[in-house]
């Protein structure tokens, strides 16, 4: 059984229900950061995706502003993802079992999580999340740079220039994407967003869904106090 | 310019030697593609480098700086020795049949009568025999020979095209590519127009450079036609006006000469200048000189100006030299025999040779007055600008006085152009600051002195006493008033000569034009050759109705053009001597079997006949001169001097160095350069982005050519290591610049005499005040010399040395 | 008084007629009341137009000046614009770089305004009324040409010359400036006279 | 005398003067659609004519002076080229090239005036995301409308010519307008006005390709066989073209493009990437929907709770 899946804060309410600590202050604030930048980023990369989105330039005060924010907000979310990253690697790191995971792919779509192997602090499907996150946010990053002009106009060519903005869209289009995943998936396994609001899961929610997380954490006694509270 | 900047269109071959109209003309240049475009006309273009003129030419061919005149009489001897020449015209127009005396001779790059010592010639063999009849001995078939024709022959025998490629290296295969085009010429329906510039003036031969290229045009029936002429493009927006007008140490406006000493009063003065006609028939125009001379001296000084007192010939100084030309006059300021100096409009600290001697200079005055619209570097040349002026405030003891005056936009009055126009201009902006127009300045001056004058008494007040000043604000006089004075008006009512009950002019009137000038002291007038600007017809400077009859790019109602509104000088020459155009389909004027008449004002009496009256009135021959008698210094005909600093020695007189009557100052003499210590021909030019040192104040031309640079071939920037863009340190004997390193292939090496020569170009359009960046002029580096014939310094061909440097500390 | 010329009948008299039937080809004689133009609107609207000559070469370029105020009713004018004038015979419109930044040497920023004067080993100008500047020239001039002008030769004749006095007239200002300020300077006897002709 | 038709010469109007070119006119609007035009105006070009071309940059001077703008004073950096680039302040620059010609030995000093070339398929408008910052005239004027830029510098990618260049004073980009302004009012643009050589002309598209062929036949009559217009095709035209004298080889002027055409980069960016994305997007979003109206939503049950007690009280 791998150990890798535990993290510092994770920690375990004995209770009524049981409660089981997965995300301390300092997580959910940084992923906070890092949705809000990315729900700004997407409204404004989209105004400029096409026009008929152009009106969502408005929300940022007009198409100059919107402009001007943009890249300002992808640096922001470029180094707030990057602690969510340092924090969270080792948690996505693929493991043997995930395979076997995948290969039931059907139960997965189905719900049917009993027939799955237990999961640990992040299922295959969260660790895709979480890489293709990184990789299309390092991509983003990188090629959105390339297109910053009002900064970084003399360090790249205009073909790279093209090649770039293209990249740039694309990744976009993925990222958003995937985050439409991530957001429905939330929203389709209840009792999820509490792990990112109050910090914490029920004991139930860690047994159907990260099962091998919350037999670990039981296995090496991560209790904390009774019933703990939110905080 | 012989003819006009339009005029240019109606030509078949454009040849750019010693000028770079396209940047430094460029709308005149203008006229150049138009004739391209429209005429199939070809442009040549020879120049040390390749010139923004030379990407638009058709043939292009490098030349050493300070050539010119073995490349030009090596086109005349090709000519000769090609039988390309417009016999008719050279027979009828030329004085290639006059005979010469004897004792005229030629020998080893000098004529008879050099007197080493005083660096000039007794001049008396050079000039015509005279038969028994008082005219000039003249052998029509030119088999006499001592004729011109023959002596030219010989003359220019020398210049081969090898000797030219010796010298100018030029290769041989360009020259005659050159040669050929241009010998084509010579048919009477094929012309050629000549447009130079500084180039040629600039050196210390510059007038004979002209002279051999007016020769060439001359054989090949070039002058006084449409599409031909020796066309000089000024530099100056009134260069010309200020020339014609004098404003010259041995000048009176309309090329008057100023007395010297020898002339101790009128009728000596006058003994010289009868201008008696040297053929039968001959117009000799300055047979008037002494009507020109009245009326002037009666417009200066009015009724004190009276035939008792010679028209107050006394009240005009003599000189003791030939000219206080700015050479000269910096030479005395240098060994402080000058106190008190005006600049207006003009910054000698960038513009005249040698600066440190310039600095010099001012710095021994007691006193400056600065008369500009900018701030000039003259005005400031006490300021430490750290390297950029490396002076000592503190140590300067000159007073200066700066006066702000109004610019072109805020001004009205005259300019006259290239084309000899004078364009009338008005204002139409308010001046900045106390700006004051120059009239306003120039009155307060006089007016002020003469109050002193009048108060003190003091030394020989009468010529500021008495002169005319009878304008309606004494404070400011009109330029209209000024322009009437010039045009000329009645003293007294003038009768016609042949019928004295006929008036010709109202007492107080304008006169019509020059020719009803008189000599008795009833006309005022002083510029002759304006006369008819400002008549009774009014304004005719300000005309601008556009029209051009048959399109000939006369425009005759546009300004006005001097003389007489001719828009083409010796246009008599456009006709045969049956008066019929060379070239039909280039007509000018021709004659009806009684008068002259056509599209410009014909330039000789309109009932002149043709066959009996030559076309160059203006000479006592009534011909041109391919020998130019005593008129110009070295000799009658050019020979190739090497400019005073030179890269090899002069291959067909050894001996010689320079120009062999330069006038050369003791002082200057040791800081001439040899190619031992400065191997590399430097030269200096304008580039099209600036003009001169004023655009540098200028936002926009500061950003187009924003820094001091120098331009230099590939190979000597391999051979000396320098970047292309990095800095580079120019010293001559005489100071050093900084500058920034072009490095280019449109300058190449030449090889002249067996010896490759580097050529190093440097612009002239930085200085230390204005909008662009710091930086130096070529005057830091070149020689105090001047031309033999008008004192020109020589500009365009010194001796430099070359390196890498570091870039000037900031200031 | 100088707009009394015949530039729009330029188009007819030197053949550009052409011009004149390319611009009817864009559809410009369609004078329909239009909507909001998009494009700059043109800044030449209600300015003075005032014919003058280009100061630089001696190409003499025609040019047009375009102020807002008007001398000749005595007002302040400010110049606004310069453009080639199309109606002159050499320059057809045209302009070098030079003149087409005619503007800006106008409205140099090193443009005087004041007189200056600098006293001897001074560092810097200091700034005088007209008055003082002139008078202080006067006195000059007539203090050094008592004491130094020359009256005779050594053989007694006349030769009325001022030697250790020069000026240096311009190159550009008009020939009127030109002929008033021969007469002053000739008046006095001044020889060492010279102009930039001869550079 | 005259070559014509050439730019329009007269002089400008200073009496109130009604724009000719109004947003009727447009036959494009960046992102967005405009209505058929009205009318059709006659399609203009400016012509510069390299072989004529002195590069003395009266051009670029009369611009500024036109445009107003401000370009810096820089720095001479071992060519004639200044300011070094086009920027937001300088819409026109002398490009110089020393070219040895290979087949003659001579070297040719190839100037041509660079500027935006209002291309009949304006990679800079296509490539636009702000409505209306970037319109095309019926005429073929192509012109940047800064009320409407955001200053994203798409319009920088979209050019295949490397024009636009964003003010980082206003954050608005700037090129050549074609003096949208004066042709608005009958007059030629600043910079064909002011050249001293007629080398830009300006007038209909039609006459100025007469005109070309008149330049052509005089160029080829002087040797340079391979001389020919400059109107790339791959961008449909253009309304600023070039006579050339070695038109076989135009990249050996300062590198102008072949065969210039809107990069297929950018074609996929502005086209397919759309689609994709959009549908990309929406797929996402649809299989959320479906997926959570077939198998609803995935809730803890009390068993799980219940499991989990277990495991704790086990474990604890």
């Amino acid at each position: 059984m791998a150990t890798t899946s535990i993290e510092k804060e994770d920690a375990i309410h004995p209770g009524k229900p049981v409660v089981v600590d997965r995300y301390n202050l300092g997580a959910r604030v940084n992923h906070w950061i890092t949705a809000i930048s990315l729900i700004l980023l997407a409204l404004s990369g989209l105004a400029f995706f096409h026009p008929s989105l152009f009106f969502l330039t408005g929300l940022f005060g007009g198409g100059q502003e919107a402009r001007a924010f943009h890249p300002w907000i992808g640096v922001l979310l470029f180094f707030s993802f990057a602690g969510l990253f340092i924090r969270f690697w080792r948690a996505n790191l693929p493991e043997r079992s995930d395979r076997e995971w995948l290969a039931h792919a059907n139960d997965v779509i189905a719900g049917n999580e009993e027939k799955l192997p237990e999961a640990g602090r992040y299922n295959p499907i969260q660790k895709f999340n979480f890489w293709a996150m990184s990789l299309l946010i390092i991509a983003l990053i990188v090629t959105g740079l390339a297109i910053w002009d009002q900064y970084f106009y003399e360090w790249t060519t205009i073909p790279q220039k093209r090649v770039a903005v293209l990249l740039h869209s694309l990744a976009a289009v993925a990222l958003i994407c995937i985050w439409i995943v991530h957001v429905y998936a939330v929203i389709w396994a209840r009792g999820t967003l509490r792990a990112m609001t109050r910090g914490s899961v029920t004991g139930g929610w860690a047994w159907r869904h990260h099962r091998r997380w919350l037999k670990e954490l039981a296995e090496r006694h991560r209790f904390k106090g009774p019933a703990a509270p939110a905080e | 310019m012989t003819n006009s900047w339009t005029d240019i269109r109606n030509t078949d071959l454009v040849v750019i030697m010693g000028g770079n109209a396209a940047e430094a003309h460029p709308c005149g240049f203008k006229w150049v593609t138009e004739a391209k475009a429209n005429r199939g006309a070809k442009l040549i273009v020879v120049d040390p480098r390749y010139t923004r003129s030379a990407s638009v030419s058709d043939f292009y061919a490098p030349i050493r700086q300070g050539t010119d005149i073995a490349f030009l009489l090596g086109l005349i001897n090709y000519c000769i020795q090609n039988d390309k020449i417009q016999w008719d015209y050279v027979k009828a127009f030329t004085n290639a049949s006059y005979v010469v005396k004897e004792g005229f001779a030629y020998n080893d790059g000098l004529f008879t009568g050099y007197d080493e010592g005083k660096r000039d010639y007794d001049r008396s063999t050079w000039e015509y025999e005279i038969g028994p009849d008082g005219f000039a001995v003249v052998d029509e078939s030119l088999q006499n020979p001592r004729c011109v024709w023959n002596l030219l022959k010989a003359h220019v025998a020398t210049y081969t095209p090898e000797m030219v490629e010796r010298i100018c290296g030029t290769p041989k295969d360009k020259f005659l590519k050159v040669a050929e085009m241009i010998s084509e010429c010579s048919s009477p329906t094929k012309t050629m127009t000549s447009m130079y510039a500084l180039g040629w003036t600039q050196h210390s031969k510059g007038s004979q450079n002209i002279r051999a290229m007016a020769m060439l045009q001359l054989l090949l029936g070039n002058i006084g036609v449409r599409g031909g002429g020796m066309n000089a493009l000024r530099g100056h927006s009134n260069i010309q006006g200020l020339t014609d007008i004098g404003l010259m140490s041995n000048l009176i406006p309309g090329y008057l000469n100023i007395p010297v000493e020898r002339e101790a009063d009128f009728a000596t003065y006058m003994s010289s200048r009868t201008f008696k006609p040297l053929r039968p028939n001959q117009t000799s125009y300055w047979q008037n000189y002494k009507k020109f001379f009245v009326s002037f001296q009666k417009v200066m000084w009015g009724d004190a100006a009276t035939p008792q007192n010679d028209f107050a010939y006394q009240f005009l100084p003599k000189l003791d030299v030939p000219a206080y030309d700015v050479l000269r006059y910096f030479e005395m300021m240098h060994q402080g025999k000058v106190n008190g100096y005006f600049c207006q409009g003009f910054n000698p600290l960038l513009a005249f040779p040698n600066r440190q001697k310039i600095t010099e200079s001012l710095s021994r005055l007691k006193w400056l007055v600065t008369m500009d619209p900018l701030e000039t570097e003259t005005s400031r040349f006490w300021e430490n600008h750290g390297e950029y002026n490396d002076v000592n405030p503190a140590s300067i003891q000159t007073e200066v006085i700066q006066l702000p005056a109004t610019c072109f936009a805020e001004d009205e009055g005259a300019l006259v152009n290239s084309g000899r126009w004078l364009q009338w201009h008005w204002a139409g902006g308010s001046p900045p600051g106390e700006a004051k127009h120059d009239t306003w300045i120039m009155a307060q001056i006089h007016r002020r002195l003469r109050a002193l004058y009048e108060k003190e008494g003091g030394a020989f007040p009468d010529p500021i006493l008495n002169l005319t000043w009878n304008y309606r604000d004494p404070d400011e006089p009109s330029p209209e008033e000024l322009a009437k004075e010039m045009n000329g008006y009645a003293v007294e009512t003038l009768y016609d000569p042949a019928d004295p009950t006929k008036v010709v002019t109202e007492k107080g009137k304008q006169v019509v034009n020059f020719s009803v000038l008189r000599d008795d002291g009833t006309t005022a007038c002083a510029c002759w050759i304006y006369s008819g600007c400002f008549n009774e017809a009014g304004n005719n400077m300000a005309r601008r109705d556009n029209t051009d009859p048959d399109d000939t790019g006369a425009y005759p109602n546009w300004s006005f053009s001097w003389p007489l509104n001719r828009r083409i000088l010796y246009n008599r020459a456009s006709a045969d001597l049956q008066g019929n155009p060379w070239d039909p389909s280039r007509k000018l004027i021709a004659w009806d079997g009684t008068k002259w008449s056509g599209y410009d004002v014909p330039d000789i009496a309109p009932n002149a006949k043709p066959d009996m009256v030559g076309p160059f009135i203006m000479n006592q021959e009534g011909v041109s001169r391919l020998f130019a008698r005593g008129l110009m210094r070295e000799g009658p005909f050019p020979v190739h001097y090497e400019p005073f600093e030179a890269p090899i020695a002069n291959v067909v007189a050894p001996k010689i160095r320079g120009n062999p009557v330069a006038r050369i100052f003791q002082s200057d003499v040791a800081q001439f350069a040899t190619s031992e210590e400065f191997p590399y021909a430097a030269t200096s030019y304008r580039l099209t982005e600036h003009f001169h040192y004023w655009t540098k104040h200028n936002r926009v031309n500061a950003s187009l050519q924003p820094e001091f640079f120098v331009e230099i071939s590939e190979q000597l920037a391999a051979e000396k290591g320098i970047a292309h863009g990095s800095w580079v340190r120019v010293w001559s004997k005489r100071g050093q610049v900084k500058a920034k390193a072009v490095v280019t292939k449109r300058i190449k090496p030449l090889i002249c005499d067996g010896k490759p020569v580097h050529v190093v170009g440097i612009p002239l359009h930085w200085g230390f005040m204005g909008r662009a960046r710091k930086g130096w002029g070529p005057n830091s580096l070149t020689p105090f010399v001047g031309d033999a014939n008008i004192e020109t310094p020589e500009y365009k061909a010194f001796l430099v040395n070359i390196e890498p440097t570091t870039a000037p500390a900031t200031v | 008084m100088n707009m009394e010329l015949s530039r729009r009948g330029f188009l007819k008299a030197a053949g550009v007629g052409v011009a004149g039937t390319t611009l009817g080809a864009f559809g410009f004689s369609e004078l329909e009341a239009a909507q909001a133009a998009a494009v700059r609107p043109f800044k030449l609207t209600n300015t003075m137009e005032t014919r003058n000559t280009c100061p630089y070469c001696s190409v003499a370029c025609g040019i047009i000046m375009y102020s807002k105020g008007d001398l000749r009713k005595g007002e302040t004018a400010e110049i606004v614009h310069i453009e080639g004038d199309a109606d002159h015979p050499t320059n057809r419109g045209t302009l070098c770089p030079k003149g087409a930044a005619l503007k800006d040497f106008v409205k140099a920023e090193t443009r005087l305004k004041y007189p200056m004067i600098r006293k001897p080993g001074s560092d810097r100008f200091e700034r005088v009324s007209w008055d003082q500047a002139l008078d202080r020239i006067a006195r000059l001039l007539k203090d050094d040409r008592d004491a130094n002008f020359i009256a005779t030769n050594q053989a007694g004749v006349p030769v009325n010359r001022w030697t250790t006095v020069g000026f240096l007239a311009a190159s550009a200002t008009t020939n009127e400036t030109a002929w008033l300020t021969y007469k002053v300077v000739r008046s006095t006897g001044i020889v060492a006279f010279d102009n930039q002709a001869r550079v | 005398m005259e070559p014509s038709p050439h730019t329009a010469t007269s002089n400008p109007p200073v009496s109130a003067a009604t724009s000719n070119l109004t947003e009727r006119d447009l036959v494009r609007r960046s992102a967005s659609t405009v209505p058929p035009p009205a009318r059709q105006l006659e399609p203009v070009a400016k012509l510069i004519d390299v072989s004529k071309c002195i590069g003395c940059k009266a051009c670029q001077s009369a611009c500024v002076e036109w445009n107003d703008t401000n370009p810096a004073v820089e720095t001479n950096t071992g060519i004639y080229e200044n300011p070094h680039d086009l920027t937001p302040d300088m819409f026109t620059l002398m490009r110089f090239t020393e070219w040895d010609n290979p087949q003659t030995g001579n070297l040719e000093w190839l100037i041509r005036k660079d500027g935006c070339m209002h291309c009949e398929d304006p990679g800079c408008l296509k490539a636009c995301p702000a409505p209306g910052a970037i319109v095309q005239y019926s005429n073929g004027i192509v012109d940047f409308i800064h009320e409407n830029c955001i200053g994203c510098g798409y319009c920088i990618k979209g050019c295949p010519f490397n024009i636009p260049r964003i003010s980082k004073v206003d954050h608005t980009a700037y090129k050549c307008t074609l003096c949208s302004d004066r042709v608005a009012v009958g007059q030629g643009p600043a910079c064909a006005k002011a050249c001293p050589t007629h080398a830009i002309s300006f007038g209909t598209k039609e006459d100025m390709k007469k005109l070309a062929s008149s330049r052509i036949e005089d160029l080829k009559s002087r040797g340079y066989e391979n001389a020919g217009l400059y109107d790339p095709p791959g961008v449909g035209g253009t309304h600023v073209m070039y006579v050339l004298h070695h038109n076989d080889q135009p990249e050996i002027y300062s590198g102008l493009p072949k065969d210039p055409k809107v990069s297929p980069v950018v074609n996929a960016w502005k086209g397919m990437t759309k689609y994709i994305g959009f549908a990309a997007m929406g797929l996402a979003a649809a299989a959320g929907v479906l997926h959570s109206a077939l198998t609803g939503p995935n809730r803890v049950t009390r068993e799980d709770e219940e499991k989990a007690e277990d495991l704790v009280k086990e474990k604890a």
